[in-house]
């Protein structure tokens, strides 16, 4: 389960529960929300190169109600931290957040001296399940957060780590 | 009425729950393939071989969710509302003949009842609409009534030559009577504009108002989530499959067909109307409403008339 | 101040019977981003739209009181992630320009270089979420599959695939080499062929036709009144671009047209931008034929401290006039920085011309107006 | 009514011209590189976080702890302290902390290095279930990124 | 028990489950408080109806009250819902005289239905109605009549949209 | 006669041409409170456009100028306008009915600097929330101490 689900399963079997859980982990919906620069590199992930879709994570939800996973991307204002808190609610459990960003994780380029907008870590608000930092962080480190996610929550880990960076041959 | 006809209409709603189902895991992960291959990408590939789990992952996962009454909304209209969006197809898909031998129920007026309970889904849709106390919903669902106007006639204006030229209401009536030549090849026109129409029938992008989602959220479903939400989706899946069977029935000669079995022509079929209506979808943009509209009432209302007319012409003349 | 319940402290005009309020935002797929749009409607009809803004704040122009001027350099790629080299530019313009730095011109080729090719991948981006906003899902990876080229190629010389921060002071911060080059070359060749199959999708497409023409329409009294600029105005018949009418950076030696059309519609503004990615690939190929061999940076003191004084900087962003407006006092730091952003005007007239439309067109508008919302924000 | 039926004609023209594109791209590959099986060239100049450089020599990190980095950095990532150990010419780093949850991937801290002791590291898919080792990465530990040392090397 | 018993059961179930679920429709629309409740009650009465027909030997028309009265009526009556200025609550009901006449109206009713059936025999299935004759006498007999009715319909309709296109306006 | 003095003639207004190579700006003025409504009446009529409406806290002077850039078209000419203000209570009339662009440009530069400007309908904050009270963007802004935490 993800760290803010409150409401427990219905029903509670061991066996039962690893089953969906493996049908969790490999159909993580996101809801459709950008804040800032990172909505960009993750609309690029579910792109035709990155291609989120493969796992089952290309549905992107435009309500919350239908979504499992909360992808915060980017910068979140204090006039925003409202709405997120309240997207976060309105979806059903179980449910995980990935912070996307380093805006996300702590306020980034922004938790400066002068800050009075930008809060300073989206955990205020909502329980972060995986962090990706980067700014913006590339599409595969989205991929590997999720895939992370995944073995999060079936317990182990389907997909090979991720593969050292390749130069360009000419 | 004895034993077996029991036992025959136990299997009989059996095997349609099963086949409803079957295809729906199916062609929604044909859709997301087709999708994928048409933008480059590739589609699920990783849940079982070649994703075809995917589905099967993606329903057990919605069934497992919970599901979130909203505080103000009307609570067993709410509830309500997936389970008549989706049972009237269980009833409808019973009198279709998918080969000479497999079929729930001959009925002589089959073709009336599959019209009449396909009307029964834009109920769903409005009570999902109202009973979520969502403005969205409520938009989604008056787009939804506003719809059925715009296709119902020319859709029905379309099946008409075809129940002239047969002579029946019964569907497996018809398919027989098209056995040399299919009724595409007599009524081009009404075959066209039936395509068009079954789209709008089954909210189906270029025509999904109800649930647009870059206009309106998720539309009339803004509010479901888990299982309901999964039988909205199942329902939709599951008018796209009759309206197919339908359409290959009416025009394309229903399980007729050289060297193969019947059943598999009839899938054949229907898959090709299925395939054509992703096509569609994942290749326009989406209509307006009051586009739609005009276009129902100025295009294709004329031209099934104006067919339906020829035909009914040329028939007392010959 | 932090209370969170400001969204109820919102005084709404009153609601007559037969009309409601629908909240647009600032999480709707149809805003691009954290825009929040307060419609009044009557059925599908749009009474009252009032945009609300802000919930990308970011303190710009704050932070750029309190940074010296190298620094500021990172924020500027953030204000408008789609053209973060455009305003990379701007900033290293405005203080070359009050320095009086010299810039070789290889790295002023290489400048042009580069904001072209993203320019062309911020119109495609926009592209595919206009699209999207049309409804259509394709088009938008469509565009995403040739945007990844533009990003491999400016990944190759700057490093990032999206934040550049790839200006600097007197140049830019590293050469680019031939391989680099030759992949724009090739780039420039598809993309000449490949354009035609946009217009085969998307252009031609009755019901895109249907849904943006006369949709939308931008009087000409209007693009004055509220400062529009960029393609938005040019979709309108007016000829401004700052590349012509303020020439900065070696424009004035390069031979391009700049796209108008009259009818001031949503496919008016579409066909601008179609155009423009054109007529970029046509700058592109002459920056590529004519780049001279060189240093691609001046030397410039490790601190900056411009003269006490003003200056002014224009430059055009794929969405329009971006002009920075710096008052130094002579330190190292700056004392007022006034960032000028385009989408800014170009919002603002979204209230004038989404009254009476039906939603569908009002969402259409919106995505015509290919809005950032971190930069209208800032 | 000739018009009418002309824009009906030219309507569906277009409308079978549209399907033909996305017909063609359903048969042409498609351009996805499938992660994490295989791997996306990376360009050289790639911006992961930054790392200190190794001496060859001595095997210990290039910096001088001479904090010109820490004075380039906008968003106050980095942290140095240096210490002249005993015999030694110049100061060396005792402590290198990057707080990469903060940084901007400008490159100013390694433009701003007088010993070229700064270089990007080439981690591009960094993600964990706690922000603390991204906020607290102990550059000077290893001489190389804290993460899988072997995605560093060119 | 004999399977036929048990056959017989089941559909007298079905039967009378269908009976309430009328009963409940036909309650729920003139009780309830909400437009689209009532509505809806109405729809609920007349599938039931429908289901009726369909017990009683004549699919047709149950087809055709599904057709025509949940098809038809109903969506023209949602699409009048969609129009209607206030949707919602009414004002204060006023009991007078008047909450007597329903019930006299039902006795009446279902009095004349009782004395009617009494005579008649009771029995298990219902005949299959061979239909064709309907259709025969519409569109022979009849037919003018019937072409007069469908002439009222379009009326209505149209009179019906240029209602709401003046509202618009 | 250059464009700006034919616009301007028959205002009393002095305009200067700084070196426009340099600053960017082709002609600046600085007026007084009371000739900003008929002086933009006139720019409006003549077809500038509005580049920005801000201002800048003079703190050791103790006031806030106001600056409005305008720009035209086709004939290119960037022109600043200042007005001064005390820094106590900051007040400048609107123009916000004569473009109506400059409605968002007021609303924000009266939620950074506390300027009012007299007139105007819409006074509500722009980018920061309806309730903020601080004025960030002046020189003695301090961080607030709840900034970057929610409760």
């Amino acid at each position: 389960m993800g760290k803010g689900s409150v409401v427990p399963p219905l029903i509670h079997f061991a066996q039962l529960e690893k089953v969906l859980n493996h049908a969790r982990a490999n159909s993580l919906w996101p809801l459709t929300f950008g804040l800032a620069c990172c909505a960009i590199e993750m609309m690029a992930a579910a792109g035709p190169k990155f291609d989120l879709d493969r796992f089952g994570a290309g549905a992107f939800r435009a309500s919350p109600r239908q979504a499992d996973v909360m992808i915060v991307a980017g910068t979140v204002s204090h006039k925003m931290a409202e709405t997120v808190k309240r997207l976060y609610l309105q979806m059903p459990a179980p449910k995980w957040v990935i912070a996307m960003g380093n805006c996300a994780i702590s306020g980034g380029p922004f938790n400066l001296d002068v800050n009075y907008s930008v809060v300073e870590g989206v955990e205020q608000i909502v329980p972060v399940d995986v962090y990706v930092p980067g700014c913006p962080p590339r599409p595969e480190a989205l991929l590997e957060a999720l895939l992370q996610l995944e073995a999060q929550i079936c317990g182990t880990r389907r997909f090979p780590e991720p593969p050292p960076a390749m130069p360009k041959v000419a | 009425m004895n034993e077996i006809s029991i036992l025959r209409s136990l299997l009989t709603i059996v095997g349609v729950s099963v086949a409803i189902g079957l295809n729906a895991v199916f062609v929604v992960w044909l859709e997301r393939k087709v999708a994928g291959h048409m933008q480059y990408r590739l589609g699920p590939t990783e849940v079982g071989p070649k994703g075809l789990l995917q589905t099967v992952a993606d329903g057990l996962k919605l069934v497992s969710k919970q599901i979130i009454f909203p505080s103000a909304a009307d609570k067993p209209i709410f509830a309500l509302a997936p389970i008549i969006c989706l049972v009237p197809v269980f009833v409808a898909i019973l009198p279709v003949p998918f080969s000479d031998t497999l079929q729930g129920h001959e009925l002589d007026i089959g073709l009336l009842l599959v019209i009449a309970l396909g009307l029964l889904n834009t109920l769903g849709i409005l009570m999902a609409g109202w009973g979520s106390d969502n403005k969205y919903a409520l938009l989604g669902a008056s787009r939804a009534i506003a719809q059925i106007c715009a296709y119902k006639i020319p859709l029905l204006l379309c099946i008409l030559p075809v129940i002239m030229l047969s002579g029946s209401f019964s569907l497996r009536g018809i398919v027989n009577a098209q056995d040399p030549v299919w009724y595409a090849v007599y009524q081009p026109v009404a075959f066209f504009i039936y395509i068009i129409a079954i789209t709008m029938e089954t909210n189906r992008s270029p025509f999904d108002f109800a649930e647009a989602e870059s206009e309106l959220v998720a539309g009339f479903h803004t509010e479901y989530s888990g299982m309901a939400f999964s039988l909205f989706f199942l329902a939709e899946y599951s008018y796209m499959f009759l309206a197919s069977a339908i359409a290959s029935i009416l025009f394309l000669g229903g399980w007729h067909g050289p060297f193969l079995p019947g059943v598999v022509w009839m899938l054949l079929k229907i898959y090709f109307f299925l395939c054509l209506m992703m096509w569609f979808r994942w290749t326009f943009p989406r209509v307006r409403v009051d586009q739609m509209l005009n276009f129902g009432w100025k295009i294709l209302l004329p031209f099934s008339l104006l067919n339906f007319l020829i035909t009914a012409g040329v028939m007392a003349i010959l | 101040m932090f209370d969170s319940q400001e969204n109820s402290t919102y005084q709404l005009e009153p609601v007559e019977d037969n009309q409601f309020v629908l909240n647009l935002g600032p999480q709707h797929p149809g805003t691009h981003g954290v825009l929040r749009v307060i419609l009044h409607m009557d059925g599908e009809y749009i009474l009252t739209a009032d945009p609300v803004l802000g919930y990308g704040h970011r303190m710009q122009e704050k932070i750029a009181e309190n940074m010296p001027y190298t620094q500021i350099l990172p924020y500027m790629a953030r204000m408008d992630y789609l053209a973060a080299l455009s305003f990379n530019q701007a900033w290293v313009c405005v203080v070359e320009k009050m320095c009086g730095y010299e810039v070789p011109r290889r790295a002023e080729y290489i400048r042009v270089l580069t904001t072209e090719l993203n320019r062309i991948s911020s119109h495609y981006l926009w592209f595919g979420a206009f699209l999207l906003d049309l409804g259509a899902f394709t088009p938008f990876l469509h565009a995403f599959a040739d945007r990844e080229m533009i990003l491999d190629l400016l990944e190759e010389v700057t490093g990032s695939r999206l934040t550049y921060c790839y200006f600097r002071f007197g140049g830019v911060s590293s050469d680019v080499d031939d391989s680099f080059l030759q992949g724009v070359q090739d780039f420039v060749e598809h993309m000449r062929s490949h354009l035609k199959t946009y217009h085969e999708l998307v252009t031609g497409n009755v019901i895109f036709q249907m849904r943006t023409k006369d949709v939308g329409v931008i009087l000409p009294f209007d693009t004055w009144g509220y400062g529009l600029s960029g393609p938005v105005l040019r979709g309108s018949g007016e000829k401004y671009d700052v590349r012509i009418s303020e020439p900065y950076s070696i424009y004035p030696e390069l031979d391009f047209e700049i796209p108008v059309e009259r009818d001031g519609d949503c496919l008016a503004r579409y066909m601008v931008r179609m155009r423009e990615v054109e007529e970029s690939l046509n700058i592109i190929q002459q920056t590529l034929d004519k780049m001279p061999d060189g240093p691609v940076r001046s030397k410039v003191p490790k601190i900056i401290k411009p003269p006490a004084g003003e200056a002014c900087m224009a430059v055009e962003t794929p969405r329009g006039e971006l002009m920075i407006h710096v008052v130094s006092d002579g330190t190292k730091v700056p004392y007022r920085v006034r960032y000028r952003v385009p989408s800014f005007g170009n919002l603002s007239v979204f209230s004038r011309l989404a009254k009476g439309q039906l939603l569908a067109d009002a969402l259409a508008v919106l995505g015509s107006l290919d809005l950032v919302i971190p930069e209208v924000d800032r | 009514m000739n018009n009418y039926l002309k824009e009906i004609f030219n309507g569906l023209k277009s409308l079978v011209i549209g399907l033909k594109v996305t017909m063609t791209t359903m048969l042409t590959k498609s351009t996805t590189i499938e992660w994490p099986r295989e791997a996306a060239p990376i360009p050289e100049r790639f911006r992961g976080h930054i790392m200190l450089r190794k001496n060859e020599e001595t095997g210990l990190s290039k910096c001088i702890a001479c904090g010109s980095c820490v004075r380039a950095c906008p968003s106050n990532c980095i942290q140095v302290k240096g210490a002249k150990p005993e015999g030694a010419k110049k100061k060396a780093p005792i402590l290198f902390q990057l707080d990469f949850t903060k940084c901007s991937l400008c490159g100013l801290c390694v433009e701003s290095c007088p010993v070229d002791a700064i270089t990007f590291s080439r981690n591009y898919a960094l993600a964990g279930p706690s922000s603390e080792p991204f906020a607290t990465m102990n550059l000077l530990a290893g001489l190389a990124s804290p993460f899988r040392e072997e995605s560093n090397e060119l | 028990m004999s399977f036929e018993r048990f056959a017989l059961d089941i559909y007298a179930l079905s039967f009378g489950l269908l009976l309430i679920q009328l009963v409940i429709g036909a309650i729920m629309a003139v009780r309830a408080h909400s437009l689209v409740h009532c509505f809806l009650g109405l729809v609920m009465t007349l599938v039931s109806v429908a289901g009726l027909y369909y017990f009683l030997g004549s699919p047709l028309l149950a087809v055709m009250q599904i057709m025509i009265y949940v098809g038809a009526v109903c969506v023209a009556i949602a699409f009048g819902l969609s129009l209607t200025r206030k949707s919602g609550e009414e004002g204060t009901r006023k009991y007078g005289l008047a909450v007597l006449v329903p019930p006299f109206i039902t006795c009446a009713m279902l009095g004349s239905v009782l004395l009617g059936l009494s005579e008649r025999e009771w029995v298990g299935y219902p005949k299959k109605i061979d239909e064709s004759p309907i259709g025969e006498l519409l569109l022979g007999e009849y037919l003018l009549p019937f072409e007069v009715i469908s002439i009222l319909l379009t009326i209505a309709v149209i009179g019906a949209i240029s209602v709401a296109i003046i509202k618009r306006d | 006669m250059t464009f700006i003095e034919e616009t301007l003639e028959g205002l009393d207004i002095s305009v200067e041409y700084p070196d426009s190579a340099l600053t960017g700006i082709d002609a600046q003025a600085e007026v007084s409170v009371e000739q900003i409504r008929p002086l933009s009446r006139t720019l409006f009529y003549a077809g500038l456009f509005l580049e920005s409406v801000s201002a800048i806290d003079l703190i050791a002077d103790e006031i806030i100028e106001g600056v409005y850039l305008f720009n035209h078209y086709e004939q290119h000419v960037r022109l600043k306008i200042t007005m001064k203000t005390d820094r106590t209570t900051p007040k400048f009339p609107t123009i916000g009915d004569i473009y109506p662009g400059a409605v968002w440009h007021e609303r924000e530069a009266g939620e950074f600097f506390g300027i009012d400007f007299e007139g105007s309908k819409d006074k509500r904050n722009l980018l920061l929330p309806v309730e903020t009270t601080f004025h960030p963007l002046r020189k003695d802004f301090k961080r607030p101490e709840q900034a970057g935490k929610i409760q």
